[in-house]
C-alpha cells in the first residue's frame, strides 16, 4: 500500500510538472500583457517595464519557472503585497490576493457543487441503472434506458438556462443559485445549491444509469454468478452481492474521473449557474492573463484529477481482491 | 440399471422408477439473426448412482440441455418445450422458487472452468459455505466448519487456512476440488459435471476423475458428465449418450458405445481420437466439414452433409428423413444393422487400431 | 470621481461578461413613460451648475438630513469586491462611492438639495474649496482645526504632501493623473519624471510647485491656470494618506482612515466591515454624517440577488442598501410598475456617455461628407439594447451628459431621438455624393457580451448606408490601449467616456484637445482642430463655473454637429433599491449611485 | 474445446469453436461467405432503429450542407439584424413583443431576443458551423490515433514507450481549463491581436485544440489492437514474406482496424459537437455574429432570453438533443453490426 501510495504520487508529480511547464509557455503565448492591464491610466512603456519588473516578468522563462518553483515549495516573502507561506503560487495580478487563499476560498463553492451532486447523481444513477438491469426487457427497463439516452445527450449548457428559467425566473420555485457556506446558512446553502444540483444530477445520473445498467448485465453473464445461481442463490442475492460488486469496476472509473474533473472545475456548470467556484476563477484567470492563479487553478485542478485517479486505484483493490497495489 | 430409452415422446409415468427423465426436451433461443434450436427432441432416463456420460462437438446441445435441467437459460429469450422429471417432479414449468430450492441442494453443478466460474470477490471457503446456509439453515460458523471439511474431503491440504482464500490463489486444480467441494457441500442427488477437466492439465485431470469417482461412492448421487473427450469418459461413465446439432444420435452402456459404435459421427468421434496404443504413422482422420448453424439445420438425418456413409442408404432418405433413436442401446441412422456392423468391423475398426 | 477610468471600464466590461447582468435586458414595453418629464428636470437642471463654495459652506457639520436618527446597522450587499483601499489607487466608481466613508480630501462635493442633484464644491479638509488670485495658476488652501486620523494624530500639510508626491511612485497606477500632470505641466505620462521614485528616497517637489510652509499651509504653483483644481481634489484618488502610516504598496490592504467610519476588517472578494471612527470630529465635516454605528459590506452580491433580498423586505433586508447595486434588468418594471416598490427606489445617471468616435488620422475618414454619412446611418438603438433597453440607456444628443454642468435636452443633430436605427436612406444619399459607396469601413469593438451584440447590430445598419463593415475583436482588457494607439486600423470604434466631475472640462479637453494627441490618450478620434483648441483654451481659463458651462457646451454642439469626430451613442442610467427602513436615500449624481453618507436607519 | 450456448445472453452467438476473427466470423463463413462489411450492413439494415436514427444524422448533415440554398428559398438570412429594420416587432431591451419568441408565418422559429436575428436560419447555419468543425476534428484526431496508435502497437519498443507515456500525460490535462487558456493563444498564433479575427482563424484554432486533446483514446485503443494484430499469424506471414513495414500497416493492419475506427468515430463526432458548442457557450469559441450552435446556447443562457423568451432556448436545444441522441443510437447500431456479441 505505501509503496504504491510513493510510486502513484511520484508519477503525478512528474505530471504535474509537466503540466506547469506547459502551462507557463502557454501563458508566454498569450497575446495579452497583465501589464497592460494593471497599468491602467497614463500608461507609459516605461511604466510597463516597471510592472513587468515588480511582476518578474523581465526574468528569463526559465528563471520565472524555477522561481516560481522554488516558492511553491519553500514560500517566499519577496512579494511586495506581503508573506506568502508555502504551497505559494504567488499574488494574483488582478485582485492582488495570495492565490492559495483565493483558492481555498473558492474550494467551498466547487466542493459543495461537486460532492452534493455526486451523492445525488451516484444514488440516482445507480438506483435507476440497478432497476432497470433488474428488470431487463420490461417497459420498466425500456422507459429508463430510453430516458436516460435522451438526457445523457443534454449539455448543461441547455438543462441549466433551461432549469433556471422555468424555476427560477419563471415560476421562482427556488432561488437563484448561489453560494452561502454551510456554516453560516445551512437552509440558504441547500437552497442556493438546489438547482444546479439538480441539472448536474441529472445530467450525470443518465450516464451513471446506462452505465450501471450495461454493466450489470454484462456481469449477469459471467460465469461465476450463473455459477452462484446454480448454487441455489436467490435471483436477488446473486444480483446484488455477486453481480453488482463486479458492476462497480468500470463505474468506479468513470465516477474517479467525472469527480476529479468536477473537483477541478465545474467550469460550464459554474459559469451556466454564477456560482463563484474553481471553474469561474479558471475563466477569469484566462480573461485577466492572470498568469499567478491560471497556474495555481491549472495545477488544482490536474492535482484532483490525479488524486482522483490515485483513489480510484485504490478502491480497485477494495473491491477486488485480484487488485494488489504495488 | 442402463440408461431406459424408450421412443422420443413416450409418456413415463412418474413412478418408472427414473430418478432423472428428460423426455421429448425442446429448447430453442430467440436471437438477432433468427431461432435457434440448440436442443431439439432429447430424451433420456437417468438412475441414482449411475453415471452419464455426454458426448459431443461444442454446440451439439450438451451443455444446454443441462442448464435447462437446473433452469439456468434466461427465460426471455429461450423457449423450453417437452417434460423435465426429477424424481417425479416436472422442472421446465417449476416456479423460481422452487427451483432454487432445488439448485446446489439436489441437484448441483461443476463448471469447466473453475477460473471463471467461481466468483472473484469473495473467498472460497464462503462461497462454499453459501449454499449450505442457504439449504441447511445452518449457521455462518457451521456453514464454515462444513466447507474447511469440504475442502479437505476433495484434498485440498491445510483447509483451514486455505478456506479464507481467494480463488485467484488457488492453482487451477485447487480451484476444480474447490469446485467439486461446492457443488457436493449439500450432498446432491444429482452432479452435471460439464467438462470439469477440460481446463485441466492431464496429471490434474486423472486426480480430479478419480476424486469425483470417490466421491460418487461416498455419496451416492447421480452424475451427468458432459465432456466431448471419450477417453475421459470411457473411464468415467456407465452409460454413455452422443449428441449431434441438439439431438442423440448413439446411446448405450460405455462398453457398448465404444466397443461396437453404430453411428457415423461416433466412428468419426473415435476416428479423430489418438491412442497411445495406435501406430504412430496411422492419421488421424478428422469428421470433415463443420458443426451445422442451428439456426437453419439440415433436412433429414442432421448429420447428412458430413457423413460418407450417406450413399449406402437406400434413396435419399438420409436428406428427407430424420432417422429415429430407438430405445436402449440404439443409433439414429439410416444405415441398417447389419451394415452400421459391417462398415465397423471392415472399415472402422482397423483405423482404430 | 466617476468609472471614467478606461481600464476599470474594460474591466468591468469583462466582468459583465460573465453572465453580469450589467448587460441588463428589460421586459417587452417596459417604457414607464414619462421620458418627457425627465427632459424637463434634466433642463432645469443645465441651470443647476456647480458653485465653488466658501469657508462658511464649508463648515462642519453638514446639514441634518430630515428624519435621521442614529443607530443600528446597515448591511450593504455590492457587487463588485473593492480592489484598493490606497487613496492614490481608486478611481473606480464603486470604490469611490464606499471610500467618501472612510477617506477625505482637500475638498469634497457637497449636495444642496436632498436629492442628490444639486452640489458645490466646499473645502473638506480644507478651509474653503481653494483660493487662488491669479485666475488659477497658484491654489492656496489651509487645512481646518481638530482634523485627525484614526490614530487620533493631527492631519497635517506634511500628509498632504506626502499624499501628492507619493502618486509619482511607480506603485500608483490606477488612480487619477490630472494633479500630477498640471504639476508637472506634462500631457500623458511623463508627469512621471518628476518625481521617478515618489517621495520615499529623499527627494520632494521644490516649493515652487507645491509649497507647505507651515503645518496648516498648502499651496500649489501651475505654469498655467487650472480653474478645476477644486473639483480635482474632490476625488477621492486624491484623498489623504497618512506620512507616518504610509507603508507604500501595503496601504493598498491597510490605509489609515479619517472619515466617519474606520475599516475594522476587509476581506477581498468577500466582505468589509466599517465602525464609527471616534476621533472623527463632525464639526469639521460639512460632507458626512455618521448615524449608523456599523456597515457590513459583502462583495459579490450579483444584482438580481440583492434585489430580490430587498423586494421581499425580510427583517434583516429593510436595512439593507446597496450602494452600487442596480435593480436588476428582469425586475425592472415589476418594480417601477409597483407604486409600493417604486418609493423605495431611486434612479439616475451614470456619468458615462457612449460615443462612436471617428478616426480621423485615416484619410478616408477625413472626408466631412463621410462622416456625416456615418452619423446618419449609424444605429444607436443597438446600444441602447444591448445594455437593457429605455431604463437603462436614454438615446443621446451631444456628449454632455445629464448629469454635466451645460447639458442641453434639445440637441439632436442626427434625429436619432425619432430614427434610433439610423437613416440609411439619408447615409446613402450622402455617400453617393462623396462618390464613396461601398467604401471600408473598419470597425473596432470591444470583445465582449455587449460589444459583440452592438457591434453585429451597428454594422449592419452601417452596411445598409452602403459601407463595407470590417468588425474586428478587441479583447476587453486591452480595448482601450489598442484604440488609444495612434496608429490603429479602426475607421470607427465605440468609447465611453466619463466625466471625473460634473464639468464638461473633464470631457471636451481630455477628448477632443488636438495637442493631447499621444498613444495612450483620450482623444480617441484624433482630433485637431485649431478652433477646437483655442476655444479650449479660452473656456478653460473661465474662473466662473456656471460660464464655463454655458461655453463648453457651445463647443460641444460645435464638435457634434459641425465637426462630426464622434457620434454620441447613448447615455448610462440605473435604478436603484433600498430596504424599507432605510432613511435618508437619494441618488447623488456625482458618486452616480445611492448617497452612503446619509443613510439611516428609520 | 467447447464455448457453451450464452444461455445469459439470449445467444445471439451461435458462435462455435475457435476465437472470433476479426475479419470473419465462422458462422459468416458457413452461411453464405459474406464479407464482414457486407455482414455488417446487413445487421445494419436489420436494425430499425439504427436506420431511423442514421436517417436523421443523415438529414442533419444534409440541412447543414444546404443552410445557404434552405435560407435563399425562405428569403431570409441569419445576418438581419431585425431589431432596427422592423423595429415595431422589438422593444428596447430587443425582446420580441409577440408572444412565443415572435413566431409568425414570417418568422417560422421567431426571432432572436437583443439584436432579433431569424432563429430559423440562424439555426441552420448554426449546424453548419457546429458540423463542419467537429467532422473535422473527428477526421483529424482519427488520423492521428491511426497514426499514432498503429506506429506505438506496430513498432512496440521505445516508440510505444514514448507515445503511450505521451498519451498518459496528455489524459492527466484539465481539458476544459486547457480549451479556454489555449484558445487565444492559438488564435494569437495566426493573427496579431491588432487585426481581425477571421471566422476561419477560430474555426481552425477550435479544430486544433480539440484535436490536441481529442486524440489519445482512439490511440490507445487501436494500439492495443495492433498490438495484438502483430502476434498475429497472418501479419507474421507478411513479415517473414519480407514485406516492407509499410506495406504490412497498410495492406494487413489497416484493414484490420476498420472496426474500431468506425465505431469509434461515430462515438466522437457527437462529443466534438457539445465540446465545440460548450466553447462558444464559454465565448472562447464562435461569436455573433457567424451562426453557431454553442453560440445560441451562449444567447440562450442570458437574462434577457431567460426571463422573456424561453421559447428561443428551445430550438438549439432540441435539434441538439435529436441530434445527439440519433448519432449515439447510430453508434450503438453500427459498434452491434460489427460485433454483435457486446451486451446491450
Amino acid at each position: 500500500m505505501l509503496r504504491f501510495l510513493v510510486r502513484r504520487s511520484l508519477g503525478a508529480l512528474v505530471i504535474l510538472i509537466l503540466l506547469s511547464i506547459v502551462a507557463f509557455l502557454l501563458f508566454f503565448g498569450m497575446p495579452r500583457d497583465p501589464a497592460l492591464l494593471m497599468c491602467g491610466k497614463g500608461c507609459t512603456p516605461a511604466n510597463i517595464a516597471n510592472i513587468h519588473h515588480v511582476l518578474g516578468l523581465d526574468k528569463s522563462i526559465p528563471e520565472q519557472y524555477w522561481i516560481f518553483l522554488h516558492n511553491l515549495v519553500l514560500g517566499s516573502n519577496d512579494f511586495a503585497q506581503g508573506p506568502c507561506p508555502a504551497p505559494c503560487f504567488g499574488y494574483s495580478y488582478h485582485t492582488n490576493e495570495q492565490v492559495w487563499a483565493t483558492l481555498m476560498d473558492r474550494l467551498p463553492t466547487t466542493l459543495s457543487l461537486t460532492l452534493g451532486g455526486a451523492v445525488c447523481f451516484l444514488i440516482l444513477g445507480l438506483g435507476t441503472g440497478l432497476i432497470a438491469a433488474w428488470k431487463r426487457g420490461t417497459l420498466v427497463d425500456k422507459t429508463f434506458t430510453a430516458g436516460a439516452m435522451v438526457i445523457s445527450s443534454m449539455q448543461i449548457y441547455f438543462l441549466g438556462p433551461l432549469a433556471l428559467a422555468i424555476l427560477v425566473y419563471q415560476t421562482h420555485i427556488f432561488d437563484k443559485p448561489a453560494y452561502n457556506p454551510i456554516s453560516n446558512d445551512p437552509v440558504g446553502w441547500f437552497t442556493g445549491l438546489i438547482v444546479p444540483w439538480v441539472v448536474l444530477s441529472t445530467i450525470f445520473a443518465s450516464q451513471y444509469t446506462r452505465m450501471s445498467r450495461s454493466s450489470m448485465i454484462e456481469q449477469l453473464q459471467e460465469e461465476h454468478v450463473r455459477t452462484a445461481r446454480a448454487k441455489g442463490m436467490s435471483s436477488r442475492y446473486v444480483f446484488f452481492r455477486y453481480a453488482w460488486r463486479g458492476s462497480l469496476i468500470p463505474i468506479i472509473t468513470i465516477f474517479g474521473i467525472d469527480l476529479g474533473s468536477l473537483l477541478g472545475g465545474a467550469i460550464i456548470t459554474e459559469y451556466t449557474f454564477g456560482l463563484p467556484g474553481l471553474g469561474r476563477l479558471a475563466v477569469d484567470a484566462v480573461s485577466f492573463s492572470d498568469l499567478p492563479l491560471l497556474l495555481g487553478v491549472m495545477l488544482f485542478s490536474a492535482t484532483m484529477i490525479l488524486l482522483c485517479n490515485i483513489v480510484v486505484d485504490a478502491a480497485y483493490a477494495f473491491i477486488d481482491p485480484r487488485v494488489r497495489l504495488a | 440399471m442402463t440408461t431406459v430409452t424408450k421412443e422420443a415422446g413416450a409418456p413415463v409415468p412418474a413412478d418408472a422408477g427414473a430418478f432423472l427423465s428428460v423426455r421429448d426436451l425442446h429448447v430453442s433461443f430467440k436471437t438477432e439473426d433468427g431461432v435457434v434450436k440448440a436442443v431439439d427432441g432429447l430424451s433420456f432416463d437417468l438412475e441414482r448412482g449411475r453415471t452419464l456420460g455426454i458426448v459431443g462437438e461444442s454446440g451439439s446441445g450438451k451443455s444446454v440441455t443441462n442448464l435447462t435441467i437446473l433452469g439456468l437459460h434466461n427465460p426471455q429469450f429461450t423457449t423450453v418445450e417437452g417434460e423435465i422429471l426429477l424424481e417425479g417432479q416436472e422442472l421446465t414449468t417449476a416456479r423460481e422458487s422452487q427451483l432454487e430450492r432445488l439448485r446446489g441442494n439436489k441437484v448441483a453443478m461443476i463448471f469447466q472452468d473453475p477460473l471463471t466460474a467461481l466468483s472473484p470477490y469473495y473467498t472460497v471457503g464462503r462461497q462454499i459455505a453459501e449454499p449450505f446456509m442457504k439449504h441447511t439453515g445452518a449457521s455462518k460458523k457451521a456453514a464454515w466448519a462444513r466447507a474447511v471439511e469440504m475442502l479437505g474431503k476433495v484434498g485440498i491440504p491445510n483447509p483451514k487456512e486455505r478456506a479464507s482464500d481467494y480463488p485467484h490463489q488457488f492453482s487451477g486444480g485447487m480451484r476444480q476440488r474447490a469446485m467439486i467441494a461446492m457443488a457436493l457441500v449439500c450432498d446432491p442427488d444429482l452432479l452435471i459435471a460439464d467438462e470439469p477437466t477440460t481446463a485441466l492439465d492431464v496429471t490434474v485431470q486423472a486426480q480430479i476423475l478419480d476424486l469425483l469417482k470417490d466421491l460418487q461412492q461416498e455419496f451416492g448421487s447421480a452424475i451427468i458428465f458432459i465432456t466431448h473427450d471419450l477417453g475421459v469418459i470411457a473411464d468415467m461413465a456407465d452409460d454413455i449418450m452422443v449428441m449431434y446439432a441438439g439431438g442423440a444420435v448413439e446411446r448405450g452402456t460405455t462398453a457398448e458405445v465404444l466397443r461396437s459404435p453404430q453411428h457415423p459421427y461416433t466412428w468419426g468421434l473415435l476416428n479423430s481420437m489418438p491412442r497411445l496404443d495406435s501406430d504412430l504413422s496411422a492419421p488421424l482422420a478428422p469428421i470433415p466439414g463443420t458443426p451445422p448453424s442451428l439456426l437453419n439445420p439440415p433436412s433429414g438425418c442432421r448429420f447428412h452433409p458430413r457423413c460418407t456413409f450417406q450413399d449406402r442408404v437406400d434413396g435419399n432418405r438420409c436428406v428427407t428423413e430424420r432417422p429415429l433413436l430407438a430405445p436402449d442401446r440404439a443409433s439414429a441412422c439410416h444405415l441398417t444393422a447389419e451394415q452400421k456392423h459391417t462398415i465397423f468391423v471392415e472399415e472402422i475398426r482397423p483405423r482404430l487400431g | 470621481m466617476s468609472k471614467g477610468g478606461r481600464h476599470a471600464y474594460a474591466a468591468l466590461s469583462v466582468l459583465a461578461a460573465g453572465a453580469l447582468v450589467l448587460t441588463g435586458c428589460s421586459k417587452g414595453g417596459s417604457d414607464t413613460g414619462g421620458n418627457k418629464k425627465e427632459d424637463k428636470e434634466n433642463a432645469q437642471r443645465q441651470q443647476a451648475t456647480i458653485k465653488f463654495g466658501d469657508a462658511a459652506d464649508s463648515q462642519g457639520p453638514a446639514p441634518a438630513v430630515p428624519g435621521a436618527k442614529s443607530g443600528g446597522t446597515i448591511s450593504v450587499p455590492q457587487r463588485d469586491s473593492i480592489a484598493h483601499l490606497d487613496p492614490g489607487q481608486i478611481y473606480v466608481s464603486n470604490e469611490s462611492q464606499l471610500a467618501q466613508l472612510y477617506h477625505r480630501g482637500l475638498t469634497g462635493f457637497k449636495a444642496t438639495s436632498n436629492d442628490g442633484k444639486q452640489h458645490e464644491v466646499v473645502g473638506d479638509l480644507a478651509t474653503d474649496a481653494g483660493t487662488t488670485t491669479d485666475g488659477g495658476k497658484t491654489w492656496k488652501y489651509t487645512l481646518k482645526d481638530n482634523i485627525k486620523w484614526e490614530d487620533g494624530s493631527p492631519i497635517t500639510s506634511k500628509d498632504v504632501r506626502q499624499s501628492v508626491e507619493r502618486l509619482f511612485a511607480p506603485f500608483i497606477n490606477t488612480g487619477p493623473t490630472y494633479l500630477q500632470q498640471w504639476l508637472a505641466n506634462t500631457p500623458g505620462a511623463d508627469y512621471r519624471k518628476l518625481l521617478p521614485d515618489g517621495p520615499y528616497k529623499g527627494k520632494h517637489l521644490p516649493n515652487s510647485i507645491l509649497e507647505t510652509p507651515d503645518d496648516k499651509t498648502i499651496i500649489f504653483h501651475f505654469k498655467t491656470a487650472h480653474p478645476d483644481l477644486p473639483y480635482a481634489l474632490g476625488m477621492v484618488g486624491y484623498a489623504m494618506v497618512s506620512q507616518k502610516g504610509d507603508t507604500k504598496e501595503k496601504y493598498d490592504k491597510k490605509p489609515v482612515t479619517s472619515g466617519p467610519y474606520k475599516i475594522q476588517s476587509f476581506k477581498s472578494g468577500k466582505s468589509m466591515v466599517l465602525t464609527k471612527n471616534p476621533n472623527w470630529d463632525p464639526k469639521t465635516d460639512p460632507l458626512r454624517h455618521q448615524y449608523v454605528d456599523q456597515f457590513n459590506i459583502t462583495f459579490n452580491q450579483q444584482f438580481e440577488d440583492s434585489t430580490k433580498a430587498l423586494l421581499a423586505n425580510g427583517s434583516s433586508d429593510q436595512t439593507s442598501v446597496s450602494f452600487q447595486n442596480s435593480v436588476d434588468a428582469g425586475n425592472l418594471s415589476k418594480v417601477l410598475s409597483d407604486p409600493k416598490m417604486k418609493s423605495r427606489t431611486v434612479k439616475g445617471y451614470q456619468p458615462f456617455v457612449g460615443q462612436m468616435n471617428i478616426n480621423l488620422s485615416h484619410p478616408a475618414m477625413q472626408d466631412k461628407k463621410v462622416r456625416e454619412a456615418i452619423a446618419y446611418a449609424l444605429p444607436v438603438s443597438p446600444f441602447q439594447r444591448a445594455y437593457g433597453g429605455s431604463d437603462a440607456m436614454d438615446i443621446p444628443g451631444g456628449i454632455i451628459s445629464p448629469t454635466v454642468s451645460g447639458y442641453d435636452p434639445s440637441f439632436d443633430p442626427w434625429g436619432k431621438k425619432e430614427k434610433p436605427a439610423g437613416d440609411p436612406a439619408k447615409a446613402k444619399k450622402l455617400l453617393k455624393e462623396a462618390g464613396k459607396v461601398g467604401m471600408k469601413l473598419t470597425f473596432g469593438y470591444i470583445n465582449s457580451q455587449e460589444g459583440q451584440a452592438y457591434s453585429t447590430a451597428m454594422a449592419a445598419g452601417l452596411k445598409r448606408a452602403g459601407f463595407d463593415v470590417q468588425r474586428q475583436e478587441i479583447p476587453a482588457e486591452s480595448y482601450y490601449d489598442q484604440v488609444s494607439k495612434i496608429k490603429n486600423n479602426y475607421d470607427i470604434f465605440n468609447s465611453n467616456w466619463g466625466a471625473d466631475w460634473p464639468s464638461a472640462s473633464t470631457v471636451i479637453p481630455p477628448s477632443f484637445d488636438g495637442r493631447q494627441i499621444a498613444d495612450g490618450a483620450s482623444n480617441y478620434s484624433q482630433l485637431n482642430d485649431p478652433k477646437v483648441n483655442s476655444e479650449i483654451d479660452r473656456i478653460n481659463k473661465i474662473t466662473d463655473p456656471v460660464k464655463a458651462a454655458k461655453e463648453w457646451e457651445k463647443l460641444d454642439k460645435h464638435i457634434v454637429k459641425d465637426i462630426i469626430s464622434i457620434v454620441p451613442t447613448g447615455y448610462f442610467k440605473q435604478v436603484q433599491i433600498a430596504g424599507s427602513k432605510i432613511g435618508g436615500l437619494a441618488y447623488d449624481d456625482i458618486l452616480a449611485g445611492i448617497d452612503p453618507r446619509r443613510v439611516y436607519i428609520k | 474445446m467447447t464455448s457453451p450456448i450464452d444461455v445469459e445472453d439470449g445467444g445471439t452467438s451461435v458462435v462455435v469453436d475457435g476465437a472470433i476473427q476479426p475479419t470473419t466470423t465462422p458462422e459468416a463463413k458457413e452461411l453464405q461467405g459474406r464479407s464482414p462489411g457486407q455482414l455488417m450492413w446487413i445487421r445494419f439494415k436489420r436494425d430499425r432503429t439504427g436506420v431511423i436514427s442514421a436517417c436523421i444524422v443523415i438529414f442533419f448533415f444534409l440541412i447543414a450542407a444546404a443552410a445557404p440554398l434552405i435560407a435563399k428559398l425562405y428569403g431570409k438570412n441569419p445576418y438581419t439584424v431585425y431589431a432596427d429594420e422592423r423595429p415595431d416587432l422589438f422593444d428596447s431591451a430587443g425582446v420580441p413583443v409577440q408572444p412565443n419568441g415572435g413566431i409568425s408565418g414570417d418568422f417560422w422559429f421567431g426571432l432572436e431576443p437583443g439584436n432579433g436575428y431569424d432563429v430559423f436560419t440562424k439555426l441552420l447555419y448554426g449546424i453548419r458551423t457546429s458540423l463542419m468543425i467537429s467532422l473535422a476534428v473527428t477526421v483529424a484526431t482519427v488520423l492521428t490515433g491511426i497514426l499514432l496508435g498503429v506506429t506505438a502497437g506496430y513498432l512496440g519498443g521505445r516508440a510505444d514507450y514514448f507515445i503511450s507515456r505521451v498519451i498518459d500525460f496528455l489524459l492527466a490535462f484539465p481539458a476544459q481549463l486547457f480549451f479556454i487558456a489555449s484558445m487565444p493563444v492559438v488564435v494569437s498564433l495566426f493573427v496579431s491581436p491588432k487585426d481581425e479575427t477571421p471566422v476561419y482563424v477560430r474555426v481552425v484554432a477550435l479544430i486544433m485544440v480539440q484535436w490536441f486533446l481529442g486524440w489519445m483514446s482512439l490511440g490507445r485503443i487501436l494500439r492495443g489492437t495492433t498490438l495484438a494484430l502483430r502476434e498475429r499469424e497472418f501479419i507474421e506471414a507478411a513479415r517473414v514474406s519480407g514485406a516492407p513495414p509499410w506495406r504490412i500497416i497498410r495492406r494487413e493492419i489497416l484493414p484490420n482496424v476498420v472496426t474500431p475506427i468506425l465505431v469509434q468515430g461515430t462515438y466522437m463526432l457527437p462529443n466534438f459537437v457539445t465540446a465545440e458548442a460548450g466553447l462558444s457557450f464559454l465565448g472562447v469559441g464562435i461569436v455573433e455574429p457567424t451562426p453557431d450552435w454553442g453560440q445560441m446556447f451562449s444567447k440562450a443562457s442570458t437574462e434577457l432570453v431567460m426571463q422573456n423568451d424561453i421559447t428561443y432556448m428551445f430550438f438549439p436545444g432540441i435539434s441538439m438533443i435529436i441530434f445527439i441522441v440519433a448519432f449515439n443510437l447510430l453508434g450503438d447500431s453500427v459498434r452491434d453490426a460489427f460485433d454483435p456479441k457486446t451486451a446491450r
